[in-house]
């Protein structure tokens, strides 16, 4: 019973614990915690199954009220959508073990309702992820964007207006996407992501399925903050609680560029794309300018998430220039980049959450030496995150710039090439920045060194999580042979 | 309701149409299988009823009839009921939301519209006391409370 | 740049318009999306809810038995936005309120 | 040629009034009207649906039992009214949060214009 409907069970486990946390913990407030954990920890374990199901069983088909495609919705596990929920749901596991403790110092009177917002996000994110219906899809798309919402919104007291624009753009990205799905249901008379990959390629140059097509990625480029339209995200990111920022950062945008991979080269096809909108040419010099705009502002930054966030801007245009080259390479490298990114970001928030914790700030000119001789663990975890970032070989963040190099040069577009390369510096410019003030500035004036006791290594809860992540990061980059020739390789779309 | 005076017309006349108003959203959810409607049209009926007496009668009195504790635990429970209509068609042997394995009627269609029923009710609960929770949240948060 | 903001605007409504030409006569019976089969031999959703809609859940309201039974994990997405709104709208708004409840 | 107006003016109509919806959203500085013209916008994509849906001659999609077997071109095509249905709530369940946030902001800096938030949130960062 459990194996026969296990495509869906990942997001109904997750709905399960938001619907029973508002009845159960209404009252008893520390029930939340353990019912997240559970219904996530569950929601991983399932995908775990899904995926090893799918490499060994090829593509699964799970029928909602037992109706067939056109005429029902169904959840679709292929080895693309069943990799993304491993690593969406994996890294949100270990995020929420973290966020145990910074929720309860950040937010103690709302953290009921903060759960179920948390559960429902995540909903949101597997429901996108596997569906294989675009209405579906929508809906999803708006059960994640109004939890982000109200995640961003409880923070300090500019929260609410940074969450104001993000709901702003954000309807304006869904509206964009539904008016999307009208034109493609007019033309096609189906909603069926499979059905339509059909009938599409008879419908070359079909305005109206072009427009479609535009209308769909701007609206899901809004929502996932692709390079001109990524204005509310780094306050979003800013002043969210460090909680909803290290959940949001590493997997919401990630979502974002599954549904787009999902929709041009899936649905339409590359050689729709290819036939009517220069759509990937768009998104790789978007993507390449993302890469140095993000990284250039980045250094700017004082306030370490809003580096980072300016980081992800840049990172999010890796992916999109993975995306763009629209060659077995870049589509390699965009996924896994999806991994790396999100493994990366969701070390660096945590450790920034940790430096929130234990020293109630994370501005970097104030960081000093000090930090590493009282959080030696979470000073490691942030130079392999920096490192990562940057590209050095070890690192998984290597691997996924060198596909990107394959497929640039695969292309024969130089430019490119160059703008990674610039980029690489460009992060080792910020994040050694923060490296040299962690390692090498003595403190300022005479302050005892062992005088400051409260300053110790986070607890446990932060820090286990914060060290996973760190050696996941080596260990993944040292297998990632492994999971490029046994996942990866076999998600490379039809018609390249 | 900050500076709420009883008004003699409008108290009276609000609460003799609200029973009406539920009366007819009642109708709404049931009859959603001949006619136009259904629970979430049934559902914003009775959240109008319910704050059409908070608008007239104040909020104070109108905890009497719906208190806002309920709100939110009570919309759970309609989501809840369309999931569990649902897991239940898992735990039967069948795919979720296939309510023809329920057994509710004797015949698989039969038994479809029955479960088709059960949803309606359960979306017409969670509409209702979530449609209610927000208004009862809007008004709290007013400013300077 | 609030020229600019227009121009935006009309070149928007322009393009959809263009998009638009392409569309089938609105209320054309015989429209694609009407038909039993697409262009490619799949089932037409919408004629096949017409025709079954009483068949298979032996209820006369079409949008009634699409709505809880055909798309029905659509409907209960919708179910989990509205409550996502309650919750999100406790979150923000009711705080002071709780603190009193449980204090009296 | 008036047959392809008649086929296609109500759409444009819909365009035009999506154009003045996120004529709304953009210009307009006040938070408030920011989401009337949020509104209006999801409402002209459900007209949008909802006018995709008419078949000439066609009524609404309850069965009548009077009419013996079923012929599809009798009934206006009923998916994008199931559709729309689940996108009035969604728009509903959007209005709802984007009030709720109104009121905080509201709370917080006692004003709803944009570019006088934007100044106290610029001293806000200044004083930080």
């Amino acid at each position: 019973m459990i194996l026969s409907n296990s495509p869906a069970l990942a997001p109904l486990s997750l709905l399960l614990a938001a619907i029973v946390i508002p009845m159960v913990a209404f009252r008893r407030r520390w029930l939340a915690f353990p019912i997240a954990l559970c219904a996530s920890a569950f929601a991983t374990g399932i995908s775990v199954v899904n995926l090893v199901r799918v490499l060994s069983e090829g593509v699964i088909h799970y029928h909602f009220g037992g109706w067939i495609p056109p005429i029902g919705i169904e959840y679709v596990l292929d080895p693309l959508s069943a990799f993304v929920t491993l690593v969406v749901n994996a890294v949100s596991l270990l995020v929420l073990v973290h966020a145990h403790r910074s929720v309860a110092a950040e937010l103690p009177d709302r953290s009921m309702p903060y759960y179920a917002v948390v559960m429902l996000m995540l909903t949101g994110f597997n429901g996108i992820i596997l569906t294989g219906d675009f209405f579906n899809l929508y809906v999803f798309l708006e059960i994640s964007s109004l939890a982000l919402y109200g995640m961003i919104a409880v923070g300090n007291k500019k929260s609410p207006v940074a969450a104001f624009r993000y709901l702003i753009m954000g309807t304006v990205g869904g509206s964009f996407y539904l008016l999307g799905v009208g034109f493609v249901y007019m033309t096609t008379g189906s909603l069926n992501m499979a059905d339509i990959a059909k009938i599409a390629p008879t419908l070359y140059h079909q305005p109206a399925l072009v427009a479609a097509l535009g209308l769909m990625v701007v609206g899901l480029g809004i929502k996932m903050a692709i390079f001109p339209l990524h204005g509310w995200l780094p306050d979003a990111y800013t002043y969210a609680p460090s909680a909803s920022s290290a959940l949001i950062a590493p997997v919401g945008a990630k979502v974002g560029v599954y549904a787009i991979i999902r929709v041009i080269f899936y649905v339409f096809g590359v050689d729709f794309v290819r036939h009517s909108l220069p759509l990937t040419d768009i998104l790789a010099w978007l993507g390449a300018i993302a890469i140095v705009y993000g990284s250039v502002l980045a250094i700017a930054q004082k306030e370490m998430k809003r580096m980072l966030a300016y980081s992800s801007v840049a990172q999010i245009g890796y992916i999109g220039l993975g995306i763009g080259l629209a060659n077995p390479y870049g589509i390699i490298g965009a996924v896994l980049h999806v991994m790396n990114h999100a493994l990366m970001k969701a070390c660096l928030f945590l450790v920034a959450g940790n430096f929130r914790l234990k020293l109630g700030h994370s501005t970097i000119p104030r960081l000093d030496h000090r930090v590493r001789k009282r959080m030696p663990w979470t000073t490691a975890a942030f130079t392999v995150g920096a490192l990562s970032m940057v590209g050095v070989p070890p690192t998984v963040g290597f691997f996924s710039k060198w596909y990107l190099a394959l497929g640039t040069i695969q292309n024969g577009r130089w430019l490119f090439l160059a703008a990674l390369l610039v980029s690489s510096l460009l992060n080792a410019v910020y994040f050694f920045r923060v490296l040299e003030k962690v390692y090498m500035k003595p403190l300022e004036g005479d302050v005892p060194d062992d005088g400051d006791t409260a300053l110790a290594e986070a607890p446990g809860s932060m820090l286990i999580p914060t060290l996973v992540l760190g050696i996941a990061l080596l260990l993944l980059g040292l297998f990632n042979a492994v999971i490029v020739t046994g996942i990866i390789t076999r998600i490379v779309p039809p018609g390249m | 309701m900050r500076t709420h005076r009883p008004n003699p017309i409008v108290s009276l006349v609000s609460r003799v149409v609200s029973p009406f108003i539920m009366m007819f959203a009642l109708y709404v959810i049931f009859h959603g299988h001949y006619s136009p409607g259904g629970g979430f049209q049934g559902g914003t009926l009775i959240a109008a009823a319910l704050i059409l007496i908070r608008l007239a009668e104040g909020n104070e009195t109108a905890q009497l009839q719906f208190p806002r504790a309920w709100a939110t635990p009570l919309g759970s429970l309609g989501v809840l009921i369309y999931f569990g209509t649902g897991l239940a068609a898992v735990f039967m042997g069948g795919r979720f939301l296939d309510y023809s394995v329920l057994h509710l009627a004797h015949h698989a269609t039969m038994s479809r519209s029955y479960g088709i029923l059960l949803v309606e009710i359960g979306v017409g609960l969670a509409v209702t006391a979530i449609l209610v929770s927000i208004f009862d949240n809007l008004l709290e948060g007013k400013p300077d409370a | 740049m609030k020229t600019a903001n227009y121009i935006v605007l009309l070149l928007f409504t322009g393009l959809m318009i263009y998009a638009s030409l392409g569309l089938p006569q609105r209320g054309d019976p015989y429209a694609t999306i009407n038909l039993d089969e697409s262009p490619v031999h799949s089932p037409g959703a919408a004629a096949y809810y017409i025709r079954n809609a009483h068949k298979d859940a032996h209820t006369d309201n079409m949008v009634t038995v699409i709505l809880a039974d055909y798309r029905g994990y659509d409907t209960l997405g919708e179910e989990t936005v509205i409550m996502t709104a309650g919750l999100i709208c406790f979150m923000l708004l009711r705080r002071r309120k709780e603190e009193k409840d449980e204090n009296a | 040629m008036l047959d392809f107006f008649i086929g296609h003016y109500a759409y444009w109509f819909v365009f035009i009034l999506m154009a003045i919806g996120l004529y709304g959203m953009t210009v307009k500085c006040n938070l408030v009207k920011k989401l009337i013209g949020m509104t209006i916008f999801q409402v002209s994509i459900i007209l949008f649906f909802v006018a995709s849906a008419n078949k000439w001659g066609a009524t609404v999609p309850v069965l009548d039992h009077s009419a013996g077997s079923i012929d599809p071109t009798k009934y206006i095509n009923p998916l994008p009214h199931t559709l729309m249905l689940t996108a009035i709530v969604v728009g509903v369940a959007t209005l709802g949060v984007a009030l709720a946030l109104v009121i905080t902001i509201y709370n917080r800096y006692q004003t709803l214009d944009e570019t006088r938030l934007l100044e106290h949130m610029r001293k806000d960062d200044d004083s930080e």
